[in-house]
């Protein structure tokens, strides 16, 4: 890892993260993927969030899709956990909650595959700082 | 294969549901049908909108359209206007509240309003673990900003101007804190972070540290770079793992890039932090008890002043702030003091970080702009009630808290007026109460904590909440009189009046908060012997409707202890000498014969 | 110098920035009650945890009740000590300590002398308006204290005295909340624990939670058994102290008194440890200048400085925790020892007593004493040398179960040939006291010349550390002293370290020395009272004939008669002690 | 207390414990931590090993023990149970799910199962209160327990599972 030892070493290193992001979002991207994220707080891994994550990896690779699992902290829904985030090219994330092995397959059959969105989505009811 | 072009969201939230949500998702599916779009379109039911006032809510993507207060039988105005004719339904769209005018993109709707995440910025949004993520969203530019263009004054002076105050619980003003700290001389001064989150119920501080750590540790160089110190500390549960291995992780990556250590962007700037962890004593979240601890101590609090600003860690000045309050720092650099400061009431500035729990539908962290209502967080936010029960209390502020009740519910939160209803703004944990919870047992149980939780130092608190909790106990049991009442208020107040730190100085709160709001509960305990909830084991006594008991031997096989008896098909019997009162057999059955008196 | 200007109950007070509220209060003479602060002015000790809550006081503006002793007088602070909020707070917080008190005042070891007890008949308390679970510790008893914690008020002092001041650290806070308690580790008997017996956790407890234990029973019963003959000695800080317990004016010497009491009382004979302490010099003394001479001379072997030996919690100390210097203190026993093995070989001889029937009882300062006789080493075949230690305040209860009145007997001296002393002795019981009585008489062997001056003022006064130089006729001989176990900790880590500069070392456990000690009248954190106990006995010094020990002539007669010379085999046998490794390491 | 004597093993990893520390009494608690993360407990010999090693009163060392709740003096269970007894477990009836835990193994809060397999403690809240009402069995953690539910989670341990790795005093 290379030392960051100015400011505009710092700014250059964002931009050079953020075009990327931006790049792998954007639908019209070739090499855009799937993205999930999976709530790994306390609750989130006491409710089977670390099953939900290994299953995911596993049943998308057997599947050939290319998509990138990634952890992250609480979402907030301490109510529906285990919650994963799915973000398919183009389009706006989406939060599945109660996320079990038989929904999580759900989810990747019907949603990533087939567009088609299943019940027991959670709606963003949040703003962030940047919007 | 269906390639939807259009979902109709329906939500399924508890609120919702119980105003017929489901009829208006058949009704809706039906609709579709009618119109052989069932390939084009799809109805899906959600979780929550948190927008419970306005339920039930029917959503359209991928144009946003929020539609409110829908009925059963709009679904099909619905289909026919917005699916097919691509029209909106003026009728149901959301009204703003100030123009009146009706809004088509929720996007533009306020409701997105009442959640607004400052401190939870990063959560669920990045990976905890990787640092780039978190540089990729401005992070570690406020840290930079401070050391290249900016001088430790100037620093303080945008904080003090932001308005925050210690999101711990006493709400002190942080930049006036590292004022101090700055302005004290000494060759050694220490930032410390209390992230021993002791007030049960709450678990804010927990999900910051374990999805945004690099958010406190950026705001701990900016402390460190503020009031000349060079060493930070994190005072950490041990309860935490996952919160710690994270911290961990973040402090390498920072180090790593070099933004821990010596020379920190090129400035002669040099910050590194180290972790002391908590070992289960929730008088160590009080900053002197705080500092004992990490110096090996017993963590017993001693009297303020000097304050740790002034003679804290080792004697050094000290800077000690909270988990929460640090995660903002960095916002307030970025977006500056006036941006922090437009957001919240005249004195409680920003957003606050709440844990809602107990019997709310939607448990879960929330943060929201000061000045929220109470209301707009249990029931717009929360979702209401679990199970359609009565809301009775909201408590916050943990073990220092108090239990507030209904007419509290239009109350705007913020630090003044929480204490001036008898509660305070503690930690942030929310805990809901409905109908079934009695209030003097919530009383007890807060003491029962408080008693555990006492370091024994000072008499009041030793030996004056020992006999507030026997007082309550014997309340409890039908065994208090009202003089116990008058007794129990006056020493309530004594202890207030007379300990040595926060814990004791508060720990009456949740019994005084019940005797102002619930006070004929009490009554009933001492005068009729009787728990309104049922709770109280001793005053409750569970029997069998003859009429009503059907013989099904289900509270026959699921008592615990056997003190059911009966044929089968014939009524059964609750031996009182052996029940424990659990309850199990109440809830178990299907005929509502088994009562509670 | 900042003056802070503030009103305490209506009335204008001016007082030094930093200074408390309960100091600034009792300057201009109101006296605001306060239960777990104390405060030994020249001692530099000082107990402020804040905890009892019994001096909260009402400031105008604050929020809650400011504990007087921890809150500093601020410019323009209106203070009420007595506004009905503040007594209020203050009747139930004690009222709160009282129901988790038992109530046996009656049979109480510290009735009449207990502070909660005086508290509570302070403010008026004629009932306890709380009732609930009582705590039930375990009672402890050990060779010398006696630990009932049911009593204990939390108030801390015993455990800054073991801890701060004395650096023994047989006792720490435990548990937390309603448990919590002073207790040495694991909740084991203080026998169990580095305790030194030295006391002061006694003399600083404001209840009946930590006592002597009480041997006043077995006395009775030794004076009235006709077939012993009982002997008594009392060690020299009992004459400056014993006149308070019968309301007499701290610094009251009341030897003659002491002596016609002890007579009443019905020993056989009525002796002093003075007497003892001219014999410890005789043997210290001797062993110093043999060690200096060797040392000088050039002798490896041979380790400086010598430490003093005469005070049991500080052998028990150093047994503990600096087990490896256990060669260098004086091989001397404490004056109460000697005394006892010259009185049950020389003198049982002389009067023709076999040892079994004769029984020595000693009058001292200290709770240390009951377990110093108890050591194996100090008794023949299972007989003691001594057989009972009293305290001083043991001393006043049996003279009040003897029905004597104490102020109105007349002056009486101690019996020959063991109650007759010198000056130099008499100052045995305060800091200094010891090393001045040495080196009046090391000096004269030293030198062959005679003293011009025997006030070594130099070596006085109440300072925890004190060094001096004392010139033997063109040597210069470096002297430490140190009183407090804190204290000597400092001079023996300097030891260790190879740092000390000092020939000899004087070491009192106890905050002034014996005067101070655990088993003397309770000071209740009057300092004032151990300085005028400490004059008392310059004074008693001053006033005597002979002020030398070497020119004692009774110990010159022994010494013919019985032992031959210091630091002959038979003084060795009778006189020296060896040390043990205490430590767990 | 039963005396135990120490092995020499013991001794030597609670003195690298120390050592990593530098043997600074300031760092009582962390040597505290991590003495009994590699022992599982610490009996009073360990807090003498500890004392003398950090060149302070065994007393303060019990004293600080006795102070945090997270210090064990008595061997834990093979499978310690701890039930949450945070304000939203409480609401939600953590009460009876301990009732029947006690019920189930016939011990104390505090207490071990003779057969060493089982010890049960309350916790503060664990910050898991959307699961409430939760009970952790080592370090798994169990949500929304129901009192019914007890028996069958005792029971998952109960038929001869994996021995965890322990080191022996």
């Amino acid at each position: 890892m290379n030392k960051i030892k100015s400011f505009d070493d710092l700014k250059q290193l964002r931009e050079g993260l953020q075009a990327k992001i931006k790049q792998r979002n954007s639908g019209s991207n070739p090499e855009s993927i799937v993205r999930i994220k999976v709530a790994m707080s306390t609750c989130g891994i006491a409710s089977g969030a670390k099953e939900i994550m290994n299953f995911l990896t596993d049943e998308l690779e057997q599947q050939s899709i290319e998509a990138v699992v990634t952890q992250t902290g609480c979402m907030g829904y301490c109510y529906a956990e285990p919650t994963i985030e799915v973000s398919l090219p183009g389009k706006e994330p989406i939060v599945f909650g109660d996320v079990d092995t038989f929904r999580a397959a759900e989810i990747i059959e019907k949603y990533i595959i087939h567009n088609e969105l299943v019940d027991g989505i959670l709606p963003v009811n949040y703003r962030t700082i940047d919007n | 294969m269906a390639d939807y072009r259009m979902h109709l969201l329906v939500c399924g939230g508890t609120g919702c549901k119980s105003s017929e949500s489901e009829q208006i998702r058949d009704n809706l599916l039906a609709e579709v049908e009618r119109y052989g779009l069932n390939d084009e379109v799809q109805v899906v039911m959600t979780g929550c909108f948190g927008f419970c006032g306005k339920g039930p809510i029917v959503k359209v993507l991928p144009d946003n359209t929020f539609y409110v207060l829908v009925k059963p039988e709009d679904a099909a105005t619905i289909v026919e206007e917005h699916v097919v004719m691509g029209r909106k339904v003026n009728d149901l769209l959301y009204l703003d509240p100030e123009s009146d005018e009706p809004i088509s993109d929720s996007k533009q709707m306020d409701f997105h309003k009442k959640q607004v995440r400052i401190a939870l910025r990063n959560c669920g949004v990045i990976n905890p673990e990787n640092i780039d993520e978190y540089i990729a969203r401005d992070g570690y530019a406020a840290l930079a900003t401070c050391l290249s263009e900016k001088s430790p004054q100037q620093v303080i002076n945008e904080i003090k101007l932001s308005g925050q105050r210690g999101r711990g619980g006493g709400g002190f003003p942080t930049g006036l804190k590292w004022e101090i700290t700055s302005k004290s001389q000494a060759d050694q001064k220490y930032v410390v972070c209390n992230a021993d989150e002791g007030d049960p119920g709450a678990f804010m501080d927990r999900s910051i540290l374990e999805g945004d750590p690099h958010s406190v540790i950026e705001a701990m160089a900016i402390c460190g770079y503020c009031t000349g110190s060079t060493k930070g500390l994190v005072y950490i549960r041990a309860e935490y793992p996952l919160a710690i291995q994270r911290l961990k992780t973040a402090i390498h990556q920072a180090r790593e890039y070099g933004l821990l250590g010596d020379v920190i962007f090129g400035t002669t700037f040099s910050f590194d932090i180290t972790l002391r962890y908590g070992a289960g004593a929730f008088v160590c979240g009080e900053e002197t008890a705080l500092i004992h601890s990490m110096e090996g101590l017993r963590g017993e609090p001693t009297f303020k002043p000097p304050f740790p600003s002034e003679s804290g860690y080792l004697g050094k000045p000290t800077t000690v702030n909270n988990v929460e309050t640090l995660a903002s720092i960095p916002v307030i650099i970025n977006k500056g003091a006036a941006f922090f400061n437009s957001i919240g009431t005249e004195k409680s500035k920003g957003t606050k970080v709440f844990a809602l729990a107990g019997k709310i539908n939607n448990v879960g962290l929330i943060e929201v702009p000061m000045g929220t209502t109470l209301r707009e967080v249990i029931f717009d936010i929360g979702g209401g009630i679990k199970g359609g029960k009565k809301f009775k209390s909201v408590q916050t502020g943990g073990p220092s808290g108090g239990c507030l009740t209904n007419s509290f519910l239009d109350t705007p939160i913020d630090y003044d007026n929480l204490i001036a209803a008898g509660s305070m703004m503690g930690s942030g944990g929310m805990i809901v109460m409905d109908e079934d919870d009695c209030m003097v047992s919530i009383a007890k149980f807060y003491l029962e904590f408080t008693l555990d939780e006492s370091c024994g130092k000072c008499t009041p608190c030793r030996i004056g909440n020992k006999r507030l909790y026997e007082i309550l106990d014997k309340i409890t049991k039908g065994l208090g009189t009202e003089e116990d009442l008058t007794r129990l208020r006056s020493l309530c107040n004594v202890i207030k009046d007379t300990s040595l730190c926060g814990l004791g100085q508060t720990s009456p709160n949740p019994i005084l908060s019940t005797l102002d709001n619930f006070y004929d509960e009490y009554l009933a305990h001492v005068r009729d012997h009787k728990c309104p909830a049922g709770q109280c084991k001793s005053l409750v006594k569970y029997s069998i409707d003859n009429e009503k008991c059907t013989g099904c031997t289900l509270c026959f096989r699921n008592c615990p202890v056997g003190a059911i008896t009966g044929e089968k098909r014939s009524p059964h019997f609750i031996d009182n000498a052996i029940c424990i009162k659990c309850g199990v057999c109440y809830d178990k059955c299907k005929f509502d014969a088994v009562s509670v008196s | 110098m900042d003056m802070i200007n503030l009103t305490i109950d209506n009335r204008p007070v001016s007082v030094e920035k930093g200074t408390s509220l309960l100091q600034a209060a009792a300057e201009v003479g109101i006296k605001i009650p306060s239960l777990c602060y104390m405060k030994l002015h020249d001692l530099n000790i000082e107990n402020k945890p804040g905890g009892c809550r019994v001096c909260v006081v009402e400031v105008v503006g604050r929020r809650n009740l400011a504990p007087a002793c921890c809150t500093d007088a601020a410019e323009g602070m209106v203070v009420q000590t007595h506004s009905m909020r503040a007594i209020h707070a203050r009747r139930t917080v004690v009222e709160l300590i009282l129901s988790d008190h038992p109530t046996d005042c009656l049979k109480c070891a510290k009735a009449g002398n207990c502070e909660l007890q005086s508290m509570a008949q302070h403010l008026g308390i004629r009932e306890i308006h709380f009732e609930g679970e009582q705590s039930t510790f375990r009672e402890d008893t050990s060779p010398a204290i006696i630990r009932e914690l049911n009593k204990c008020i939390r108030c801390r002092r015993c455990e800054m005295m073991c801890n701060e001041v004395q650096t023994v650290g047989a006792l720490s806070a435990i548990n937390r909340g309603f448990n919590a308690v002073i207790s040495p580790a694991f909740e084991m008997n203080l026998d169990h624990s580095v305790c030194t017996y030295c006391g002061q956790c006694v003399a600083v407890c404001p209840t009946g939670a930590l006592t002597e234990v009480d041997h006043t029973g077995a006395v009775i019963r030794a004076l009235s058994n006709p077939a012993k003959t009982v002997i008594v000695q009392t060690a020299p800080a009992v004459r400056a102290a014993l006149g308070e317990e019968f309301g007499g004016e701290p610094g009251t010497l009341v030897t003659g008194k002491l002596a016609a009491a002890l007579r009443r009382l019905g020993f056989n004979y009525v002796f002093d440890t003075d007497f003892a302490a001219d014999l410890t010099i005789m043997e210290e003394g001797t062993e110093l200048l043999n060690r200096l001479t060797a040392y000088l001379g050039g002798d490896k072997e041979i380790k400086l400085p010598m430490l003093t030996s005469c005070c049991p919690a500080w052998v028990k100390f150093f047994e503990h925790q600096f087990p490896e210097l256990k060669d260098i203190p004086s091989s001397a026993r404490s004056p109460q020892q000697m005394f006892g093995s010259i009185a049950k070989s020389y003198f049982a001889e002389k009067i023709g007593v076999d040892r079994k029937d004769l029984v020595v009882v000693s009058i001292m300062p200290c709770v240390a004493k009951k377990y110093e006789c108890s050591r194996d080493e100090f008794s023949v075949n299972g007989n003691p040398d001594v057989d009972f230690a009293l305290t001083t305040r043991e001393l006043a209860q049996l003279i009040n179960l003897a029905n004597i009145d104490f102020n109105s007997l007349p002056d009486e001296d101690f019996d020959h040939p063991m109650g007759d002393s010198t000056g130099a002795s008499v100052i045995f019981g305060t800091t200094g006291g010891v090393i001045e009585a040495a080196v009046r008489t090391a000096y004269e062997v030293f030198t062959g010349k005679k003293l011009a001056r025997l006030d070594f003022t130099e070596l006085r006064g109440m300072e925890g550390l004190r060094h001096a130089t004392i010139d033997f006729d063109g040597l210069p001989i470096h002297i430490g002293i140190a009183h407090g176990l804190g204290n000597a900790r400092k001079l023996l880590e300097d030891i260790q370290k190879g740092t000390s500069q000092f020939h000899a070392i004087e070491i009192m456990s106890c905050p002034g020395g014996c005067i101070g000690g655990g088993g003397q009248p309770y000071h209740h954190g009057n300092a004032e009272i151990l300085k005028k106990r400490q004059m008392a006995l310059y004074r008693e010094d001053s006033g005597k004939p002979i002020r030398k020990s070497h020119e004692n002539p009774y110990i010159t007669k022994l010494y013919e008669e019985f032992l031959g010379a210091p630091m002959s085999e038979k003084s060795h046998h009778l006189l020296h002690t060896e040390y043990f490794d205490r430590s767990k390491k | 207390m039963p005396k135990i004597k120490l092995s020499q093993r013991t001794i030597e990893i609670v003195r690298e414990i120390c050592a990593s520390f530098e043997n600074n009494e300031g760092e009582l608690i962390n040597v505290l931590h991590e003495t009994q993360h590699k022992l599982g407990y610490l009996p009073a010999e360990v807090q003498e090993l500890i004392a003398n090693e950090l060149n302070m009163s065994v007393a303060k060392v019990y004293g600080v023990v006795t102070f945090y709740s997270f210090f064990n003096m008595i061997p834990q269970g093979e499978f310690p149970i701890s039930v949450c007894m945070g304000t939203a477990c409480y609401v939600r009836g953590a009460e009876q799910i301990l009732h029947e835990i006690k019920r189930q193994l016939n011990i104390e809060v505090g207490q071990s199962t003779p057969d060493g397999k089982f010890s049960l403690n309350c916790l503060r809240c664990v910050g898991a209160c959307g699961l409430a009402p939760v009970v952790m069995v080592g370090e798994k953690v169990y949500g929304r327990v129901a009192p019914q539910q007890v028996r069958k989670i005792i029971a998952e341990y109960q038929e001869g599972c994996v021995k965890p790795e322990k080191h022996e005093m």
